[in-house]
């Protein structure tokens, strides 16, 4: 056990998968002698070489159709958008080929995707995107959404063991903030399998990436005032742990959808939708949603921080449900 | 101003035999032909019987094309052919009861019904699906290449599109990305001067689409598409010097398309004349003629040929009849893959 | 008034809008000689001329961008998209220019976006999806999905008018089936404005597009055995009307969402859970949401149908609703 | 093999007067290069000090390229400068304090704080603002001048990329619509070498990004970014041509990006050598030297500029500092556009 960044954490899982496995291999803008935007690869291509860690042109829809490409001829591709806002540009290779094809013809296509995402440092409406809600209701795709640095490890190298394409979002704000114990040795955590990230009696929040310490904090104002919050840390939207969310829901009968996204037609409708539907007879409250306004993510420091669902906010929905 | 190289047509039997072709390939390649045409004839008529469900696209007039290209692919080379190309399906080795069978989305077509037309490939012969989109299957055979050149082995990605999709950016993304990377990749453009209705002066502004591969640091070639023996010959060319690491090049096809778009498409916007004009150059008419003059093929085996494919297709018809629709039980199978399906038979 | 098909409504106010504002010009692969692929700008060449009318390359980029530029300088630009599928290819345009130039920069983009989509006639994966979900959850677009001829004409002249990026959904399986009366003169549909389609006590149904007519077909069966059912076409997911299906919902106190896109992140999310939460006190029975399964659209018509709502289905779920 | 025509450098005072310049405009554009470096420099600064948020870019060593292409353009022409031109707003009559305002997310920057760094622009001065993705502006001044083709007006749009925007599909889909429309447009490459830290060797396997032009069939020019004069001529031409009716232009402009990607790259993959060769040829200083050699620019007028130029930033950081933080109460604001803001001032 050592205790590593969430950084550090994707990193070595990263690493590891490439020692382990001679089919994985990295490519992306700057992730050779740069080390990546982010330096997740940093000292990747010494170590690997310049055919296993592919300083890719500025080309994203090159990137992700060739990693189809050659997860078709049996490598395990794992392909880094400089920032997640810039998928958009490969949207169409991830959405119609990666997604449909072993529906469609049987192959498999084990492709990872890494996405640093999130906002929180003045990115602007480009550089703070969560657009895991877009691919969340694609077919075929996978979106995994690590929150800690264990987890991210754990999650990394389950995503590249799989045989499906896998979004995996980083989120850029606990890169160098969060850190946690994490076992040296070779793990997986399963996709599809939320974590209880605190255990409480009065109300479930759901959430996933930075918000789960968002979701912490407000949970620890709340403990003061008597009020025991449970949070379930969904690890992965699509697949999502719809039966971990509906025993925790059943358990306190109340629930809060939280995410950074942006609200109409944000992944946490689903959830919600579903809690309402199959724990109605459960609820004593109605579900909940909290997330961004609908708007682009804005620059601006005072803007920023009115966009992106606070401490306070959390703690204040809470407060009333717990009321309700 | 054309940079691209203009291919010359074979002349002599000694070129072909040059090219690595002996007198029962040539055969076979007339064979193949024929059952490319054939294939999709029938499909015209099972799909008048409304025996096909939605659209129906062939690809007459370009057989030479996807035949010659496929006929010069090595048995480990891959490739993502399109809506034109079923040669390159006949010639790979997919049995023309499964093209039936996927035309009316049975359950023993290649996709299991899940896809129709020739949106479907096997990968165990080396070919891989194509999406309606155009051209994102060119990124994945690039990325095809990309494998082979990160393992080092001598295998070689081909990768399909038409000229209109020629102005979509993944051609562009595509072949620069190879271009920087000289991976073993050879693009295959079947320009059939039409993309739907849309001419080929609105699709581009240069002479020839292998005038571009100079704008990614490779070779052009223009190749009569009608002329099987010199898309074969560039095709080869080409493909060997990618293996040998001389990187890609793009390979020019022209032809015209000699229907509508699709069977709904009566192409009243192409030029009678032009159809008139290109029909006498026929691809498989020419080899015939070709096949006569310089290798004696004579009328018994050009009878043996003609009643051995149609003895084929005929069964492949009925097999493919026979074959069920697929259960509506299967509708959610295979969304995602099971860790099993890595190990399936794979090329 | 004159009986129109919902195609002749779109081509007729498409064509009305082009004449009363010169502004206004469409763009598309095969608009022009051709009249598009499905003949809805049939003719509009010859009266318009070859720059009104513009045969663009293959390139949906090219096609999206290039309205965007045109309407930043003062046209109004109707594209074509010639399947909805392909919009994958105008994403990024779409998303990351379109919709946030107006809350960046003060400049509106007042484009509109033709999206032939929808299944039933063995299109396949690839030409049969219905879009609408992903583009609804972009701030800054909007998406405008008519069920009828009136709607249709009514609505194409509100998308042009409108300041910003509009999608404009057009049911194919609509196109010639459906049939209705619609005015001769130029008028405007509302965008965000629902239309009750039928009005009934028992059980409210949220829909849009083709599933309108299923859930007329539905709806008629269960009048039968004495089940009243109500209809809400919301005619724009986005923006939707949220006031009329609260207050239909509040009726009946009982809702079916019902889409033809697949389900998980799809936009019956989003309503279901407003409903539940925000009809929490009003519901006598779980919200329910009926929509295909996850999966492409697959192509053989047993599994199309299969993957399909289909009136059975519907009218099965509304009955299990009716009688929670 | 280049097949871009290379520019000359500009030599004479009479071959600038043939180019509409007197030396009032000399001056100008001097005056303009000092204005641009100073922004960024005190751009700089104000990041060192904190109060910028974020990330910060400049145009270091691309100032004459964005000056000289900002003082072609007629007062009709729009465009779509990307985060290297700032010399462009300047050119067009951006406000420094207002760039100084959308560096540090004030409420009266362009974008009143919703975007920062020069993701702006004024539309009013006929300039369109950028988004991240690149080169996704480059579709959208096809557009523009596809609104002028087809109502006809002498206006010319123009486009500009950065050599490793070069590689995606963007880029494609919009010269070769413009070059099949022959569309008044012109693309402006500005070639800096690296692409964050990717050298162009990677990005792009021809000779020079212009010789692309002719695969759209449409002429390329290479030109010495740091020749302010010599991008002026080709941008006047270019700009001239296309107003005239022909067609699109490719100007490649060659300079070094003289920082790193943003402040917090050292750019340490840059060789030195480089850096050391390329700050000999300063655009600024090159100019300067120009001036005084061929329209005898004095100490005294040079200073005067200095001093105007020094006293005109001093005046916008304290303008742009006075301004406020935008209010939360306008986070809502604008994502959709009214009816009226349809009427707003326009370009
Ligand atoms: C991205 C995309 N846009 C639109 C279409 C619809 N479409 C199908 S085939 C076709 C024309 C293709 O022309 P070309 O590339 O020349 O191929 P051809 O059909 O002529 O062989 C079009 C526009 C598509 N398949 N993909
Ligand atoms: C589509 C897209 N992918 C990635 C990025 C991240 N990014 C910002 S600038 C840059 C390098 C751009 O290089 P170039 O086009 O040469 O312009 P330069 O910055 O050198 O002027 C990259 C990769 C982006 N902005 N857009
Ligand atoms: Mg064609
Ligand atoms: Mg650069």
């Amino acid at each position: 056990m050592a205790e590593l960044t969430y950084l550090q954490a994707i990193s070595d899982g990263l690493r590891g998968e490439m020692r382990r496995d001679k089919r994985v291999f990295v490519i992306g803008e700057d992730v050779g002698v740069y080390g990546g935007a982010f330096k997740v690869t940093l000292g990747f291509q010494e170590e690997f070489g310049p055919w296993r860690v592919i300083d890719a042109p500025l080309a994203e829809a090159a990137i992700v159709g060739g990693c189809t490409g050659a997860a078709l001829m049996g490598m395990r591709p794992v392909a880094e958008m400089q920032f997640s806002d810039f998928v958009s540009c490969a949207w169409d290779q991830l959405v119609t080929v990666a997604a449909k094809q072993h529906y469609r013809a049987g192959t498999p296509v084990p492709i990872v995707v890494r996405l640093p995402s999130g906002g929180g440092f003045s990115g602007g409406p480009f550089h703070s995107q969560n657009p895991e809600s877009s691919f969340a209701h694609v077919p075929g795709l996978k979106c995994v959404c690590p929150a800690t640095p264990a987890d991210a490890k754990g999650l990394i190298a389950s995503a590249i063991e799989d045989p499906n394409p896998v979004l995996f979002f980083e989120h850029k704000h606990l890169y160098r903030r969060i850190k946690g114990e994490v076992p040296d040795e070779r793990y997986t955590v399963p996709i599809g399998k939320a974590r209880l990230h605190r255990e409480g009696d009065d109300v479930s929040v759901i959430t996933w990436g930075a918000m789960v310490y968002t979701a912490s904090e407000a949970a620890d104002q709340l403990e003061g005032e008597g009020i025991s919050v449970e949070i379930v840390d969904l690890r992965s939207v699509l697949p999502w742990d719809k039966p971990a969310v509906l025993e925790s829901v059943r358990k306190t009968s109340k629930a809060l959808v939280l995410h950074e996204d942006t609200h109409t037609g944000g992944f946490g409708a689903e959830i919600a939708a579903t809690i309402a539907e199959e724990a109605f007879e459960d609820l004593d409250a109605p579900v909940r949603r909290i997330s961004a306004p609908d708007a682009p993510v804005p620059f601006s420091p005072p803007l920023e921080k009115a966009f992106i669902p606070q401490v306070e906010d959390v703690a204040r929905g809470l407060k009333a449900l717990a009321e309700y | 101003m054309a940079i691209a190289r203009e291919a010359d047509p074979v002349g002599s039997l000694s070129e072909v035999k040059d090219a690595g072709l002996d007198r029962e390939d040539l055969l076979g390649i007339y064979r193949n032909l024929l059952i490319t045409r054939g294939v999709e004839e029938r499909g015209h008529i099972l799909y008048k019987q409304g025996k096909i469900p939605g659209s129906f696209y062939t690809g007459r007039g370009n057989e030479a094309a996807a035949v010659g290209i496929g006929t010069a692919m090595g048995p480990e080379d891959v490739g993502a052919p399109l809506h034109r190309d079923m040669g390159v399906h006949i010639v790979r080795g997919m049995e023309p009861w499964r093209v039936f069978a996927n035309y009316m989305g049975r359950a023993d077509g290649p996709t299991k019904g899940r896809d129709g037309n020739v949106h479907m490939a096997d990968i165990r012969l080396g070919l891989i699906s194509m999406v309606s989109h155009l051209p994102a299957m060119l990124p994945v055979a690039v990325g095809c290449a990309l494998a082979f050149r990160i393992r080092d082995e001598r295998r070689v990605a081909l990768g399909w599109f038409g000229e209109g999709a020629s102005a979509r950016g993944d051609t562009h993304e595509a072949m620069n990305f190879a271009g920087t990377r000289r991976l073993p990749v050879v693009f295959i453009c079947d320009n059939n001067q039409w993309a739907y209705s849309t001419p080929t002066h609105l699709e581009y502004a240069v002479e020839h689409i292998a005038d571009r591969a100079q704008a990614y640091g490779f070779e052009g070639v223009v190749v009569d598409g009608t002329d099987v023996l010199a898309v074969y010959r560039e095709a080869k060319r080409a493909i060997e010097k990618a293996r040998e690491g001389g990187g890609p090049t793009l390979i020019e096809c022209l032809t015209l398309r000699m229907e509508g778009h699709a069977v709904h498409d009566d192409a009243f916007y192409v030029p009678r004349e032009l159809f008139e004009e290109w029909a006498k150059r026929d691809p498989i008419e020419r080899f015939r003629e070709w096949l006569r003059d310089n290798v004696s093929l004579t009328d018994g085996e050009e009878e043996e040929i003609a009643a051995d494919v149609k003895h084929l297709l005929a069964e492949a018809m009925r097999r493919a009849e026979e074959s069920p629709l697929p259960d509506t039980s299967t509708l959610l199978d295979g969304v995602y893959a099971d860790p099993a399906d890595l190990h399936a038979p794979h090329h």
